[in-house]
């Protein structure tokens, strides 16, 4: 019998994990990101304690919470707030170099048919924590939650959001 | 614009936003980051940036507000503080931002070398040469530099005179390709005006046009409909509803034609004669005013040869027909004519009607203050080419004109072009005239670069660019004064925007700089300034006044007539896809050109449908498919400007063909012979049958019904009364609907041309259209009544997805892609679509749309693509949700602003755009909302579309009017 | 025509082995030129349809209005011709009808493959075949769930249940067959067919629970059956599109189906057992029983027709008016009238006894009536469509090569299969034959004296 | 010891089982190649469970069908079409659907289990002609009664009587 039976539920097997890893998508948050400088959110939220919307500024006011123009950092790092200019902060408090870019590593991404904004959330007292984890303690940014429609779903149900499909699928 | 904000920042954030907007489906978003240096205070990443301008695309003068996201204008609306447009806008208006992203524009400065080719030069090279010769040419005499140029603004004329005076020049050409000088000289010869008067159709009860196109190209379109649709809205007229009551006369029905009561078929050139005709007897019956200054005993003396019954003798036209018109013309409370064309004489009786019946300065007014200057007369136009013939120019700059396609052969422009030793060209895409060119300079869009216009006494706007530019360009006005900056020191600015900006200083407050700033601010801000100007007096005086020939028009023979299209116009909107793919109004043809003729003229010369006709005329010959229509009269053929380029960018070449080659200059209009050449070309349409089949889809309804509140039996089939299986599900926050006025709806397409730049919708091109895989959400669906009488000429109204309640595409969607939201609308989740399409078999409407390609925007058409709406890839359905991303927005902002959302707060596309105010959006739970007064203040005329399948659409229309025929 | 046997040389048990097992023998070249053919044919199907899923759903010549066209209509008309397998399998076996032993293998085959090629089609057309297992309901961390109210998910259910069931009662059914086979072959083909005989040996056990197992599961199948077409039916009279929406279509989709099916039966029988020289296991008397069905059949199509026409008169439906109007007389009428001449006259000849022998006649009618079944789905399918609501968006199909070859793919595809299976397995049921080898022994005599 | 008596017609076959269960001797079982009414009838066997098992998974096949479609329909309930979250005439059509899948599986699955197949060991007394055209009685006796045995056998007509060791 089990000459039979094995075979069959291996197939079974390999069928349903098939499935299962094509049911994951290709924009899953990443776990190997690595930004062209080594800034550590765990200093700059955790350990000086500055709130998360000095530098995503956007956040409760547009989609996207947005990363911190150039001018932030430099407001700090360039001037007598910090008592000097760590060497790795040297580039972008170079004046003279008005286009320097920072080319930031996405750690989030969501797909384009996903409309999600960040502006109704954080009126509505969501901690920027409850989706991207405790980011204070992080000196590298990893996601911590799935950010998938189950994880959105439980939360909207959970607050009585909007459940309609065309929120933020549109 | 952020002026702080690094320009390699602008273009790698815009390209950051545009991959994520333009990948559909399963494809990673963009993964890079790019923060600004230092940010824009004016500008949040994300969310849109709106930029009050002005409008280019005619002369009308409207106001537009540019949607700007991450620095890329994606969509346009109307400006509500100009009073011009009032907040609505055309098509053409919409398909600017087309042109600024066109592909096609030219990128960088070109130079014809000894044989023929393009070579790309620099921008110092290009300055250089043209200075060169510039110079060159100064120095050989006066006027031997030409500037030819579009009517381009105050700023701009000034701009121009600056650089000729510079050079030594005077010849500053503004050339017009569609001429209005036989109004100017009736206005002349009557009023001693030298500018166009203005009309309030809003006052008429009784309009007559005759031929003039005023809801199309006319003038301007969104005014003139704005006005037309309270001129039909049904109100209480000296004690009694009523509806206006408008006559078209001219040859073919054109969109005008449709919506006015009655289309008078006439014989080209025989308009004049019906419209004295009319004269006459208005003056017979002393149906004048009293006051109107007007001499009768010599108007009778003018108008003697055009007694009705003479007239209907020689032009076909029932002479009944004409004492009605007269009558609902001299009796009414208000009333304009209106006229178009070459033909003097027709101009002088629709000012002469306008001024009898005492309605100058009511209807039709002179306005004081200064008025534009009028383009080159034809003289004018003449003279200046004849000089370049013989030689008497050295060095021509052409800037955003086309004379090369757009000049008939008599004017010979082609010729003279080449005898001018140094042609350069300025403008966007490279047309016909920059094939003529020995240097092309690539300028900025209007929406690139500062502008400003004065279309009217009263209105000043002002153009302010909206996003940075995409090309090497710069606006042409720097280019004329850092060539003219070469000879002369004293230049009272260095650029366009300083210019602009000057000019406009010196119209607000002087002396104090603190009001200065305020001032120029608020001019930005409301794109201009406005005020009210009072009607200039005038005084008519009939001394030398031409009347037509009394001829006989009915035997006239065959005669060519062409006409603007009404989104192509001259031939300067071909390289906009969206104006190409939209089909037009009355025939539906779209990417072509058609010439319209009679099916007893069509038999009697034995010409097919589709077939090709041949036209020639003692100027030159065209071949143009034929579309057998009979809405156009028998003595002509009528054929839409706006095809035939040869040299204007892949949307536009080789299309159709070029009427101005076959008339002569001035005219509109000229004997053809046509035969068939046996060769066809089918006309695409995106339309089925023109025939409603008495269902229920357009409703109209008599004035008489309405007076008397009977409800007209409906074109649907006797139901029994909806029996619900089911309870209602109850809406409790909201429940948005639609009212469409279809009698409002003129069928301009402007809802059309909003959807397609709001929602992404892709252009398909001429092939697919035929295979019947158009994507408009909405479309302006038209039928030809199958009567006569009792009906509107045509009908047409917006078509777009009806938002039933019961929706008969939901429930049979496998996955839920299709279903109801907990706010009453047909939700579709595209990336939910598995692509079945039942729901679009299920649809009654058919207005769904299923993507059979990948969608495809040619770069850097897809810079326009609005970040909200999800791009749709191949194999999923998409349809209309009454802009559900402004719904939730609106929605977003009133929760974290702790309020309802407002009555109004949300506007869809197409109910911002449409210029006649047809569509109304709101909230069906919201009984106090405009759009459900609407609904209520016009119950009689209230009927869902196929309202028998008791789908129980959230759109309730609002039945079309028409007087019933013979009644005045 | 068919083999004469002389009574004396009635057939035994042995000479219906011999005759069956003789088929299986080594194909030879001519065979596997034409199992070849339909294999390259099906090869240019596959990569037609790669280049429309790579392409997207344009390369057809599917268009507004008509979303549906060739590869609905080859769905339904493979459902439709695996449902005659079922009947003679099935339903003919409840009611112990004795002719059903010669063909009822061969018709339940074709059933399997039937559905096999019909199941391809609904993946073929959708958008987005990748998403296809969204139609059925399981776990997943979106809470989203198919609708049951959708008559395609109750399609993905009625046809994966249709293909599951006849593939295990074609497979039990023959499991006595494969010991058979298995006891008369040497090789890899003893363990080929010991594979689908998993062990049987006709012990008294064995046997108990087969018959008890193979009746229940012919009793399954009958309301299987008829519960298929009806659904798939439904498909279009859940829909308001007139033309579609009518409560009429269950009873006739079914009846089509079984007209169909069985004159696909004869049209692969004829051929089959010239080829094969079974003349004397599937006699004259299986085909002009056979026959018989399709003239029935055609009798209640063709009532239906009328039936439909009538209750389209009688509702005072102006726009089903028009829509049967237009495909009368549209410009698509033709297919109609195509239709009607093969569905309803042309079956008529088989009123003629001497016709229904007649294995040319036979066999051309039957093509007559799978190409006016195929028309009937099509006109019903994509002629409604053209016709619809709103007549700003008539228009009418025509189609691609994509479409034309993936149509003759599919023709080919089960071809293939069935001549794979007919040359490897007992495309005859070799068991029952012998059961009833005394109604074998009379239909040949039936055969020989059938006056021809 | 294993007495095989090999016959061409079922109907002596089965005559020989009568004879055989009349004179009680031994253990009597058969092979058929064909569907075995006469042999059937003689045996006198008790009901098939496959009835009972197709009977259980037809119901598992309803009830499963109602706890999908009502279950998935409030796991998250979508309205379309205006119609109820639980629309049952629909889930009629699934809930068949499923009694039919479930049903015939459990016919096929209890056939195998019952009839112990898939069957790797040749039973007792097969020869493979029981395959193809021959009908087996096989009787598990004792050495006494192996010559009535054989003779019963005989009278039924068996074309051969084989003996084998147990």
């Amino acid at each position: 019998m089990n000459r039979i039976f094995l075979p069959l539920a291996l197939v079974w097997l390999i069928i349903g994990a098939t499935v299962i890893a094509f049911s994951q998508r290709p924009w899953l948050p990443r776990m190997d990101v690595v930004q062209p400088i080594p800034f550590s959110h765990r200093v700059h939220a955790g350990l000086n304690k500055i709130p998360c919307q000095y530098c995503h500024e956007y956040a409760r006011r547009s989609e996207n919470a947005g990363v911190p123009p150039i001018e932030r950092c430099v407001g700090c790092h360039g001037s007598g707030i910090l008592g000097g200019i760590k060497p790795v902060t040297r580039p972008w408090t170079d004046h003279t170099q008005p286009s320097f870019e920072i080319r930031w590593n996405r750690v989030y991404v969501l797909p384009d048919f996903v409309k999600f904004t960040h502006r109704p959330h954080i009126n509505a007292g969501i901690a920027c924590q409850h989706c991207h984890g405790d980011v204070q303690n992080m000196d590298r940014v990893v996601p911590v939650k799935e950010i998938n429609m189950g994880f959105c779903v439980d939360c909207h149900t959970k607050r009585h959001a909007s459940l309609d499909c065309v929120s933020c699928h549109h | 614009m952020p002026e702080g904000m690094s320009r390699r920042s602008f273009i790698k954030l815009a390209a950051v936003a545009t991959t994520a907007a333009a990948l559909p489906g399963c494809e990673p978003a963009a993964r890079k980051l790019i923060p600004y240096v230092v940010p824009d205070e004016n500008v949040t990443p994300g969310m849109p940036t709106y930029y009050a301008s002005s409008c280019s695309e005619c002369g009308a003068g409207c106001g537009i507000i540019a949607t700007v996201r991450e620095g890329r204008a994606t969509t346009l609306a109307g400006n509500p503080a100009n009073p011009i447009s009032l907040g609505a806008i055309c098509a053409r208006g919409q398909a600017a931002v087309q042109g600024l992203y066109n592909p096609d524009r030219l990128r960088d400065p070109m130079r014809r070398t000894q044989n023929g080719r393009l070579v790309q030069i620099s921008w110092d090279d290009a300055e250089q040469m043209l200075t060169k010769r510039l110079a060159a040419a100064s120095k050989a005499g006066k006027d031997r530099v030409a500037l030819m140029r579009a009517p381009d603004g105050p700023t701009f004329a000034k701009i121009t005179k600056t650089f000729l005076g510079a050079y030594g020049s005077t010849q500053d050409i503004v050339y017009e390709s569609v001429s209005v000088e036989a109004a100017r000289n009736a206005a002349q010869t009557l009023f001693g005006r030298t500018d166009l008067p203005v009309y309030k159709l809003s006052e008429a009860e009784t309009i007559i046009s005759f031929d003039s196109d005023f809801l199309e190209t006319a003038i301007s379109p969104v005014e003139m409909g704005r006005g037309y649709a309270e001129f039909r809205t049904p109100k209480q007229r000296r004690g009694e509803l009523s509806i206006g009551h408008a006559f078209y006369v001219g040859p073919r029905m054109n969109m005008t034609a449709a919506k006015c009561d009655d289309w008078v078929a006439v014989a080209p050139g025989a308009e004049a004669q019906v419209a004295w005709a009319v004269l006459h007897e208005l003056v017979a019956q002393r149906w004048v005013s009293q006051n109107s200054g007007v001499d009768l005993d010599e108007l009778t003396t003018m108008v003697s040869a055009y007694d009705p019954a003479a007239v209907s003798q020689r032009t076909g036209v029932s002479a009944d027909l004409i004492r009605r018109m007269a009558q609902a013309f001299g009796k009414s409370d208000g009333a304009v004519a209106l006229a178009a064309g070459d033909d003097e004489s027709l101009h002088l009786a629709a000012y002469i009607l306008n001024a009898v019946t005492g309605n100058i300065g009511r209807t039709m007014n002179f306005l004081a203050g200064p008025t534009p200057p009028p383009p080159a007369s034809l003289n004018d136009l003449g003279g200046a080419l004849t000089a370049m013939r013989d030689g008497k120019i050295d060095v021509l700059v052409i800037n955003n004109v086309n004379p090369v396609f757009t000049m008939p052969p008599t004017l010979r422009a082609a010729e003279s072009l080449q005898r001018v030793p140094f042609v350069v060209w300025m403008g966007t895409v490279p047309d016909e005239t920059a094939n003529m060119a020995s240097l092309l300079l690539p300028t900025d869009h209007p929406l690139e670069s500062w502008r400003d216009s004065a279309p009217r006494p009263g209105i000043r706007t002002l153009g302010q660019p909206v996003t940075q530019r995409i090309a090497e360009s710069r606006p042409a006005g720097d280019l004329l004064l850092a060539a003219a900056a070469k000879v002369s020191t004293n230049l009272p600015w260095k650029t366009t925007a300083d210019a602009v900006k000057a000019e406009w200083l010196a119209l607000g407050p002087q002396n104090d700089t603190d009001a200065q700033t305020e001032f120029w601010t608020k001019v930005r801000r409301e794109g201009g300034i406005y005020s009210n100007p009072t009607a200039a007096p005038v005084k008519l005086s009939t001394k030398g006044v031409k009347t037509p020939p009394p001829g006989d028009a009915a035997s006239a023979e065959l005669t060519f007539i062409t006409f603007p299209h009404i989104f192509l116009y001259d031939g300067r909107g071909a390289d906009k896809p969206w104006l190409q793919e939209i089909p037009d109004p009355v025939n539906q043809i779209v990417w072509d050109s058609w010439a319209e003729i009679n099916p007893d003229t069509a038999k009697k010369l034995g010409i097919a449908k589709d077939e090709l006709i041949e036209l020639k005329t003692e100027h030159g010959v065209i071949e143009v498919p034929a579309l057998v229509s009979k809405y156009v009269h028998p003595n002509a053929i009528a054929v839409p400007l706006g095809q035939g380029h040869q040299a204007y960018g892949r949307y536009a070449n080789n299309r159709g063909a070029n009427p101005w080659q076959i008339v002569a200059a001035g005219s509109m209009r000229i004997t053809v012979a046509a035969r068939g050449t046996g060769k066809s070309r089918r006309l695409i349409t995106p339309l089925g049958k023109s025939d409603m089949m008495g269902r229920s889809i357009i409703e109209a309804m008599s004035l008489t019904d309405l007076q008397k509140g009977i409800v007209p039996p409906t074109g649907e089939q006797e139901a029994p009364k909806p029996w619900e299986m089911y309870p209602q599900y109850a809406y409790n926050v909201h429940k948005w609907g639609m009212t469409i006025d279809v009698n409002a709806c003129t069928g301009c397409s402007a809802c059309v041309a909003a959807c397609y730049a709001e929602n992404n919708l892709p252009v398909v091109g001429k092939e697919l259209v035929d295979e019947g895989r158009i994507m408009s959400w909405m479309r302006i669906e038209r039928f030809f009544p199958d009567t006569d009488e009792n009906a509107p000429n045509i009908y047409v109204t917006p078509m777009l997805c009806q938002q039933c309640n019961h929706a008969p595409c939901e429930p049979v969607c496998p996955v839920f892609a299709a279903y109801h939201t907990q706010e009453g609308l047909n939700g579709q989740v595209y990336n939910r679509c598995v692509g079945t399409r039942y729901c679009e078999n299920n649809c009654p409407y058919k207005v769904r749309r299923f993507n059979w390609y990948e969608p495809h925007w040619d770069e850097p058409l897809d810079l326009q693509l609005n970040p909200d709406v999800t791009v749709r890839g191949a194999g999923v359905m998409e349809k209309c949700t009454f802009c559900i991303q402004r719904i939730q927005h609106a929605e977003i902002t009133a929760r974290i602003e702790n309020r309802p959302v407002r009555d109004g707060e949300i506007v869809t596309a197409c109910e911002g755009a449409c210029p006649t105010r047809a569509i109304s959006f709101g909230d069906m739970n919201d009984k106090e909302s405009a759009m459900m007064k609407r609904r209520d203040e016009n119950s009689l005329r209230n009927y869902v579309m196929l309202g028998e399948l008791n789908t129980q659409p959230a759109i309730v229309y609002l039945r079309d009017m028409y007087h019933e025929k013979g009644k005045a | 025509m068919a083999a004469a046997v002389p009574e004396n040389l009635a057939p035994t048990y042995a000479d219906v082995d011999r005759g069956v097992l003789g088929i299986m023998s080594t194909p030879g070249a001519i065979f596997w030129i034409w199992v070849a053919f339909c294999f390259s044919l099906v090869g240019i199907a596959v990569l037609l349809w790669a280049r429309q899923i790579y392409e997207g759903l344009g390369v057809t010549g599917l268009k507004q209005p008509t979303m549906w066209a060739v590869y609905i209509t080859n769905f339904v008309f493979w459902v439709g011709i695996a449902h005659s397998g079922t009947l003679i399998s099935a339903i003919l076996y409840l009611f112990r009808s004795r002719w059903r032993t010669g063909v009822y293998r061969a018709a339940e085959t074709m059933t399997l493959f039937a559905v096999m090629t019909a199941g391809l089609f609904p993946m073929i057309h959708l958008g987005r075949v990748w998403f296809l297992y969204w139609l059925l309901p399981y776990p997943n961390e979106r809470y989203l769930q198919p609708d049951f109210r959708s008559p395609l998910v109750w399609d993905a259910f009625a046809v994966s249940t249709y293909l599951t069931i006849s593939a295990l009662f074609l497979f039990m059914g023959m499991i006595p067959d494969a010991a058979t086979a298995r006891e008369n072959a040497v090789g890899w083909r003893k363990k080929f067919y010991g594979l689908f005989a998993m062990g049987w040996q006709g012990t008294q056990r064995q046997w108990h629970h087969f018959s008890m197992a193979y009746l229940l599961l012919a009793g399954l199948a009958t309301p299987l059956v008829i519960s298929v077409h009806s659904v798939v039916s439904w498909d279009f009279a859940m829909a308001q599109l007139p033309g579609w929406h009518s409560t009429i279509f269950a009873p006739y989709f079914v009846a089509g189906a079984i007209f169909s099916g069985v004159a696909l039966v004869i049209t692969l029988l004829i051929p089959m057992r010239k080829w094969l020289h079974i003349e004397d296991l599937i006699t004259l008397w299986h085909m002009d029983n056979l026959a018989k069905i399709v003239l029935l059949m055609s009798l209640v199509v063709s009532y239906s027709y009328l039936c439909e026409s009538f209750m389209t008169w009688y509702s005072g439906d102006k726009i089903e008016q028009m829509t049967f109007h237009m495909r009368y007389f549209g410009p698509q009428g033709y297919l109609f009238w195509i239709m009607v001449a093969c569905n309803c006259v042309i079956p008529l000849f088989l009123f003629s006894p001497r016709i229904r022998v007649n294995m040319k006649a036979l066999w051309i009618i039957s093509i007559f009536v799978n190409i006016g079944m195929w028309l009937e789905r099509f006109v019903i399918i994509a002629g409604s469509l053209a016709v619809n609501f709103n007549p700003a968006q008539w228009g009418y199909f025509k189609p691609s090569i994509t479409e034309i070859m993936i149509t003759v793919g599919s023709f080919a595809w089960f071809l293939g299969l069935f001549s794979l299976f007919a040359k490897f397995l007992p495309i005859v049921s070799m068991t029952e034959l012998k059961e009833g080898i005394v109604w074998l022994r009379q239909a040949i005599q039936k055969g020989n004296t059938v006056d021809y | 010891m294993i007495i095989v008596g090999s016959f061409d017609d079922q109907e002596l076959s089965a005559r020989a089982i009568a004879a055989l269960k009349k004179a009680r001797i031994g253990e009597i079982s058969w092979f058929s190649p064909i569907p075995p009414e006469h042999m059937e009838e003689v045996s006198h066997e008790k009901k098939s469970r496959v009835r009972a098992l197709v009977l259980t998974g037809g119901i598992i096949g309803v009830l499963s069908g109602l706890a999908i479609t009502i279950g998935t329909s409030y796991e998250w309930s979508l309205v379309a079409g205006g119609k109820p979250i639980i629309s049952w005439p629909p889930f009629i059509v699934i809930c068949f659907e499923l009694m039919i899948l479930l049903g015939g599986i459990s016919a096929v699955t209890s056939f195998l289990i019952n009839a112990r197949m898939p069957a790797f060991d040749t039973a007792a007394g097969y020869q493979p002609r029981f395959g193809s055209d021959h009908f087996g009685v096989v009787v598990r006796c004792e050495e006494p009664d192996r010559t009535r045995v054989e003779s019963i056998l005989r009278e039924s007509g068996a074309q051969e009587v084989l003996l084998e060791a147990a």
